[in-house]
């Protein structure tokens, strides 16, 4: 078992090193396969895994495999922990790893940095995995890093333009604020407990949940809430949440396999995974709930709102990203980890599915990717455009699809669950459902539908993509479609994730409970749906789409014109670029003036360093006359020295 | 009191006189073997086959004029002299002749014998430098580069010996070689006792390293300005320290006053009534004999050659064979530790 | 008897030291020097100091003053103008040395401190200095005694270092080469048929 | 890359003891070359070529006729003459010095001389104690020639054929 | 009997010479080498003094390293003078007052 983890793991890292390394000798070929082997490799075992833990009746493991550096008592260590959350994380990680590297053959086709690609994902993929299979924190924490970094490289990957490089610096910048929180967070944790490891840590808030940590002074405080409210912030970078999102629209400079992998699929789900992971320490705090409950449906509202001003296909999904994601961490705030866990998994396979099929369509107009010049593309791309349909389809909900299970669960178990703020979260979440709906069929009309738009040039090379493209997509489509249909009993309704420990629930009454409680299949719960708002609202929001996008295009105008400075507002996106750049930055830069001006300048140049050299050059122009270079001048000197100290002993020693 | 005084003094001209002798005739005897190995004859003319020539060598040199060149340092021109035969003389109070016949019998014996040995070189420096003259300075230089280099490689080869013997004391070293001649230090220490050997030879400057006399090059080295007697005491100096080397090397490395069939059976009570001083003499003649039949068969070395044989190869073998002997010593290998 | 010996080596002793610092050559002070070291010697074996008396003529007197002559003697040095404020500076000299002396009496002959009353026990026959100064130095002092000895390779490494001059354009001789030439390596002897005289042969 | 051999020659000295060998050989095997000298003497040539001496007839009659050749051919100008005519009406030398310090024993003299005057004898052992001794007048020379003059008679004899 | 008192002035009558030479002698830096050295036979004395005195060889083996010491002294300080005849051509202290051959 030790040896498969071992494999897993480091399969991608050594065909990372060999892709990048050794690039210029494998060349194209050799860089493509060997990454693409061992992330299948890694995959099948993953799928080994969960089958194992499942069914196979293996046992979570829990070990140790390097002990870094010991500090003290605490010492850093490297280990695995697989347990079925982590088992079904890994899976999904390195099917998506597995489909994007194959994708990219066809994506990175005419591309340089061919080798240094597959170096780049296969080395995501390998830190991904380090993360998921964590046990103690510090280890997440470094691949929390490394897939940052990962990120960071990727997104400026094309780094020839100053857009990917203005992108990555932005993303790596946001990102420094939520690590420093999630870095505070395991501080606190481990200074309180001495152990970062997580079945220890839980076992010690287990044992005293109301233990208080001083911070700031004489004020006490919960250490469960201080610690998850901490940690959440690393969730909200990484995972971006209201306010630290601006990265994530952004990061679709990069190439649109990452933003696949990364900033669907994975990366950005590990926001939902360290708190799900973290959720014994969360379930401590009820303030940290509530505010990961605000966070999670402000975010899954608002940016859904974006989406629908959004005229590039990319951001579009980025934004639908940003939107789901809010979803999840929701679901954590109402401790419906299940649900919450379920969304990423089924949103992982259909978000994935619908930026390749988006990237498909990139590569198939020469690289365009404004919708307003695409458009009828459906007979030209039938498979891309017959993905895509069911991604969409999948996410807006619609009934069957494996996004329907998930969402829906997370609403319903946001609904039944008692409070203002939750009632208030509901809310907001099913007007995301419509929102969701409109811009996702706004999107699909403006692509696939309706007046062919594009250039003379476009349309001559007009062809469905190749294979290595097709093959992953339709390889995503069918878990997108049917995962949610096989998987939703077991996962979000039973007890998969709460059997082995991995995540605990204090309160015995929570919306998801209570939804398990009456859940009496797949079917039933489909026929529930007809009587939730939710699958109105998607259909409505449908319906707006096809009349404002392909039935009457003419009522756009009037319609929207009484909305227009709500459109400008979320064409800014509600002004936090703008807000970081003045605010922040800009008193940051105001700052650093003065302290230029009045530190640096005056203080420590002036004062110090030229007042110092100045002073001894006074000084020394001083005592340079008794700097005669003569040698007896100086033997004359230490000679009368050498007087004056046995003069001094003859007084003190014979006179005293 | 001074019936000890008047019995060192004894002692000392007990060693003195013969000493002045056995340098008398070391010369004729350089002569004669010399001669005989280039197929002459030598000095016969002067007594009974030349056997008073040392005597007229001498008176001639008595009454003839000591030269003062004019710009000389004149106290150091003549102090010299007095200078290279003290210490040749001094370093004989240590070696014994016999079982406890010895002038003085202390126990840093080997030391002073270094001490004494590096004293020698201030002879040479005086007097070529007193003697204001170009080749008297070059050859000083040389010489006491040369005296001072063979002396350490000679010191680290005379440690070998201390280090065998346990001791200092020249009458403990030679009752540490007790026994025949295979239990003689010569043998664990072959190549210290080369090195010693040929360290000894350039020493006292004598073929083939006489070249801080070199007088094809430089006329005489650091005496050419002498004369009469000055140049007789630096002549005497000169053969006291071969037959120093030549009782040193006896004493140090083959037994000193043992006969070398002690304690075999037969052979040894049948020499048992020879004298270990003659044993003493013997051993010290042999080598003394050496360094005639070195002179009359090796061509001089050149300075550079000399340098690195001393630098090179003598030290580094010394060396080499200290951490040998360590370990033979440290082992106790054989009849010798 | 031993009083007497110490007082008159120690005056030679002294007399040397003056000399050292007051004659105008170099050389000469250099010899007066060796003169003060040998006193020095026989005054410390007078102690019981063999060891070390015997190694101060041999280190100091049979190494380290000869170096001094030595370069004394190669460098051609003007002497004159190193003397050059002899007399000025005596009586700052003097004086410094006056205060000196007056002050280490102070120290020696005080009361207070007893150096005033003690006699040098007779060394003990049977001590063997030497013995007593090895068993020592390789037992409490062994680390002192090594670095003493990187010390001194360093010095001899400095000096080297320091005094090495290259020439440039000196051909070099490879003397281990030239001493291991055998008749072999330089002489060919060619066996050669006498030439057949045909017609005039040699006029 | 000498042979391991020429190691072992020069660590085991064996060349000098060759050399050694070689001298022992010398002083204890061989006879000593020396001609102990005022008791032995090497032989010599009749034709050797050393002091100079003036020969007489038998009849005591200096021969000598002072035709100046010698002096002419004299290489290294070390034979001064002067002459007379003697009442018998003769010419006769007055004077016939030669300067030994100059002369370099050539010979040319002697093989110029019409009468057999001016020869080499071969006398090699000879001194003087003054520097003005080395001119030898004619009386010298005529002593030297009437001391050795049996020998001269007979090494001229036997050199005869060959003249 | 030899009195410590005596070697004790000695070694002061020493020092104080040494310390004069090295005034009266300020221009020639070999003369203030050979004063060191006789500094150092002064401290050597009183070692020695001591040592024989109380009868402890700790004294001796401190002499034996001031030797050492001395001894690498002189041989680089006589390095220094030769390097320094050779570069200036003389070795008055006077001269030497920069720092650069």
């Amino acid at each position: 078992m030790e040896t498969v983890l071992y494999a897993i793991v480091l399969l991608p890292l050594l065909a990372s090193a060999v892709a990048g390394l050794a690039g210029p000798w494998v060349g194209r070929r050799g860089a493509h396969w060997v990454t693409i082997l061992a992330v299948g490799i890694a995959c099948a075992l993953s799928l080994w895994v969960l089958y194992g833990l499942v069914w196979g009746g293996l046992e979570p493991v829990d070990v140790t495999a390097y002990t870094w550096l010991s500090v003290g008592d605490l010492g850093l260590e490297v280990g695995f922990l697989v347990d079925r959350l982590t088992a079904l994380l890994m899976a999904t990680v390195t099917f998506v790893a597995l489909m994007v590297h194959i994708y990219t053959i066809g994506y990175m086709h005419d591309d340089p940095g061919y080798q240094r690609f597959f170096s780049y994902i296969a080395l995501f993929t390998f830190a991904m995995l380090m993360l998921v299979m964590a046990n103690n924190l510090l280890q997440l924490f470094f691949a929390w890093e490394a897939v940052g970094l990962v990120s960071y490289l990727l997104i400026g990957f094309w780094f020839t333009r100053e857009s990917a490089i203005f992108a990555n610096l932005k993303a790596f910048l946001v990102n420094r604020v939520g690590d420093l929180g999630l870095l505070l967070g395991i501080a606190v944790l481990a200074g309180a407990f001495g152990t970062l490891h997580y079945g220890e840590l839980f076992a010690a808030i287990q044992a005293d949940p109301e233990r208080t940590v001083s911070l700031l002074g004489a004020t006490e405080w919960r250490l469960a809430t201080v610690a998850a409210l901490l940690i959440f912030v690393g969730c909200m970078g990484k995972s971006a949440q209201v306010p630290l999102h601006v990265w994530l629209p952004d990061s679709m400079e990069g190439p649109t396999p990452i933003s696949a992998l990364i900033h669907a699929a994975t990366m950005v789900t590990a926001g939902i995974f360290l708190v799900a992971r973290l959720s014994p320490l969360f379930e401590h705090s009820t303030v940290a709930l509530t505010v990961v409950l605000i966070v999670g449906a402000l975010t899954a509202f608002s940016m859904g709102l974006i989406g629908l001003v959004q005229n590039d296909i990319k951001r579009v999904i980025a934004y639908s990203t940003l939107s789901q994601l809010g979803y999840m961490v929701a679901a954590l705030g109402v401790s419906a980890y299940a649900a919450g866990v379920f969304h990423l998994f089924t949103h992982a396979f259909f978000k994935a599915l619908l930026f390749l099929a988006a990237g498909s369509v990139i590569v198939a107009l020469h690289h365009e990717q404004d919708m307003r010049r695409m458009g009828g593309l459906a007979r030209y791309m039938p498979v891309t455009y017959a993905t895509m349909l069911l991604a969409t389809l999948a996410l807006i909900g619609a009934p069957g699809f494996s996004g329907f299970f998930s969402k829906d669960a997370i609403i319903e178990a946001v609904g039944h669950t008692g409070g203002p703020w939750a009632s208030l979260a509901y809310w907001l979440l099913l007007l995301g459902v419509f929102v969701t709906a409109l811009y996702s069929f706004r999107m699909l009309f403006l692509v696939f539908h309706g007046r062919e738009r594009l250039d003379e040039h476009a349309r001559a090379h007009l062809h469905e993509s190749p294979l290595v493209v097709t093959v992953p997509l339709v390889l995503l489509a069918v878990p997108s479609v049917l995962i949610g249909l096989i998987t939703f009993g077991p996962v979000a309704m039973g007890d998969f994730l709460y059997t082995d420990g991995a995540i605990r629930v204090l309160a015995e009454d929570t919306g998801l409970q209570y939804l398990a409680a009456h859940y009496h299949g797949v079917l039933a719960f489909m026929g529930h749906a007809l009587q939730t708002p939710t699958l109105y609202l998607a259909l409505a929001g449908v319906l707006v789409a096809w009349l404002l996008y392909l039935g009457r295009p003419q009522l756009r105008g009037p319609l929207t014109a009484p909305l227009r400075p709500l459109q400008r507002v979320l064409e800014h996106g509600y002004g936090f670029d703008g807000l970081f750049n003045r605010g922040l930055a800009g008193g940051g830069r105001a700052l650093a003036r003065l302290l230029a001006q009045a530190g640096e300048r005056w203080l420590i140049d002036g004062a110090l360093v030229n007042g110092t050299a100045r002073l001894i050059g006074r000084a020394a122009a001083g005592v340079r006359y008794s700097q005669t270079g003569l040698l007896y001048h100086y033997a004359f000197v230490m000679v009368l020295g050498l007087l004056l100290l046995i003069m001094l002993f003859v007084l003190r020693t014979l006179f005293a | 009191m001074f019936e000890t005084l008047f019995w060192q003094a004894a002692k000392i001209w007990a060693v003195l006189i013969p000493l002045f002798l056995a340098v008398a005739y070391l010369t004729y005897t350089e002569r004669r073997v010399i001669g005989h190995m280039q197929d002459r004859r030598g000095p016969n003319r002067v007594g009974p086959r030349g056997l008073l020539q040392p005597i007229a060598d001498a008176l001639k040199l008595l009454f003839k004029e000591i030269v003062i060149p004019t710009y000389a340092n004149r106290a150091l021109f003549l102090i010299a002299p007095a200078m290279t035969i003290m210490p040749a003389l001094a370093a004989w109070a240590v070696i014994p002749f016999g079982d406890g016949m010895a002038v003085a019998d202390i126990n840093a014996g080997l030391l002073y014998i270094l001490a004494m040995t590096s004293l020698g070189v201030y002879g040479l420096l005086i007097a070529g430098w007193a003697s204001n003259s170009k080749y008297a300075m070059l050859g000083t230089l040389r010489a006491a580069a040369q005296v001072i280099s063979y002396e350490i490689a000679m010191g680290f080869a005379l440690v070998g010996v201390l280090m065998a013997a346990g001791t200092m004391n020249m009458g403990g070293i030679v009752e540490a070689q007790q026994g025949p001649f295979w239990e003689w230090f010569w043998l664990p220490l072959l190549p210290l006792f080369l090195v010693y050997w040929i360290a000894g030879v350039a020493e006292t400057n004598r073929a083939p390293f006489d070249i801080a006399e070199g007088e094809s090059e430089i006329v005489a080295g650091f005496h050419v300005e002498y004369s009469g007697m000055a140049f007789a005491v630096f002549f005497l100096a000169e053969y006291a320290n071969m037959l120093l080397i030549s009782f040193l090397a006896a004493t140090l490395f083959l037994g000193g006053w043992h006969s070398p069939v002690e304690g075999v059976a037969l052979l040894g009570p049948a020499l048992d009534w020879v004298p270990g001083t003659a044993w003493v003499l013997l051993k010290a003649a042999f080598f003394a004999f050496c360094y005639l039949w070195f002179r009359a068969t090796f061509p001089r070395y050149r300075y550079d050659q000399l340098m690195r044989l001393g630098w090179k190869v003598l030290i580094p073998v010394t060396v080499v064979w200290l951490v040998v002997l360590t370990g033979l010593v440290y082992g106790g290998v054989g009849p010798w530790f | 008897m031993e009083q007497v010996i110490f007082y008159v080596f120690a005056a030679v002793m002294l007399f040397a030291a003056t000399m050292v610092i007051s004659v105008r050559n170099p050389v000469h002070a250099a010899l007066f020097l060796v003169l003060a070291f040998f006193n020095a010697a026989i005054i410390w074996v007078l102690a019981g100091a063999e060891f070390l008396g015997i190694a101060l003529v041999v280190v100091y007197v049979g190494a380290v003053m000869v170096l001094f002559l030595f370069v004394l003697m190669m460098l051609d040095i003007n002497a004159a103008p190193l003397r050059e404020g002899f007399a000025r500076y005596l009586p700052v000299g003097v004086l410094v040395a006056g205060l000196m002396v007056l002050q280490l009496a102070a120290v020696i002959l005080s009361a207070r401190l007893e150096l005033i009353s003690g006699t040098i026990p007779e060394p003990a026959a049977d001590v063997n200095n030497i013995k007593a100064i090895g068993g020592l130095l390789y037992t409490a002092y062994v680390y002192p005694f090594e670095i003493a000895a990187v010390i001194l390779l360093v010095a001899i490494v400095a000096a080297i270092t320091l005094t090495l001059r290259r020439r440039t354009g000196s051909r070099k001789q490879d003397v281990a080469k030239q001493l291991s030439v055998k008749k072999d390596d330089r002489l060919r002897l060619a066996r050669m048929r006498p030439s057949q005289r045909q017609g005039g042969g040699i006029r | 890359m000498r042979p391991l051999s020429d190691y072992l020659n020069s660590f085991l000295f064996v060349e000098l003891l060759r050399g050694m060998r070689l001298t022992a050989r010398h002083m204890l095997f061989r006879r000593s070359t020396t001609l102990e000298f005022p008791e032995e003497r090497a032989p010599k040539s009749p034709r050797f070529r050393g002091h100079l001496a003036l020969r007489r007839y038998p009849n005591g009659e200096e021969r000598c006729i002072a035709c100046k050749l010698c002096e002419a051919v004299c290489p290294a100008l070390a034979i001064t003459i002067d002459s007379h005519e003697r009442a018998d009406g003769t010419r006769r030398t007055t004077r016939y010095d030669i300067d030994l310090f100059k002369c370099i024993y050539c010979g040319f003299c002697e093989e110029s001389c019409p009468v057999d005057a001016i020869v080499l004898t071969r006398l090699d052992t000879f001194h003087m104690e003054r520097r003005e001794e080395r001119v030898v007048s004619k009386e010298q020379l005529l002593a030297v020639g009437d001391k050795y003059e049996g020998q001269l008679a007979a090494d001229r004899a036997a050199d005869a054929p060959y003249r | 009997m030899i009195e410590l008192s005596d070697f004790l002035i000695l070694g002061a009558l020493l020092f104080s010479l040494g310390v004069a030479g090295i005034f009266i002698n300020r221009k020639n830096v070999i003369l203030l080498l050979m004063c060191i050295e006789l500094i150092l036979l002064a401290v050597n004395i009183n070692f020695i003094g001591f040592s024989a005195y109380l009868g402890d060889i700790a004294g001796q083996i401190f002499v034996f390293f001031i030797l050492t010491v001395a001894a690498a002294e002189a041989a680089i300080g006589l390095a220094i003078v030769v390097v320094l005849f050779r570069s200036r051509g003389d070795i008055n202290v006077a001269s030497l007052d920069v720092m650069k051959g």
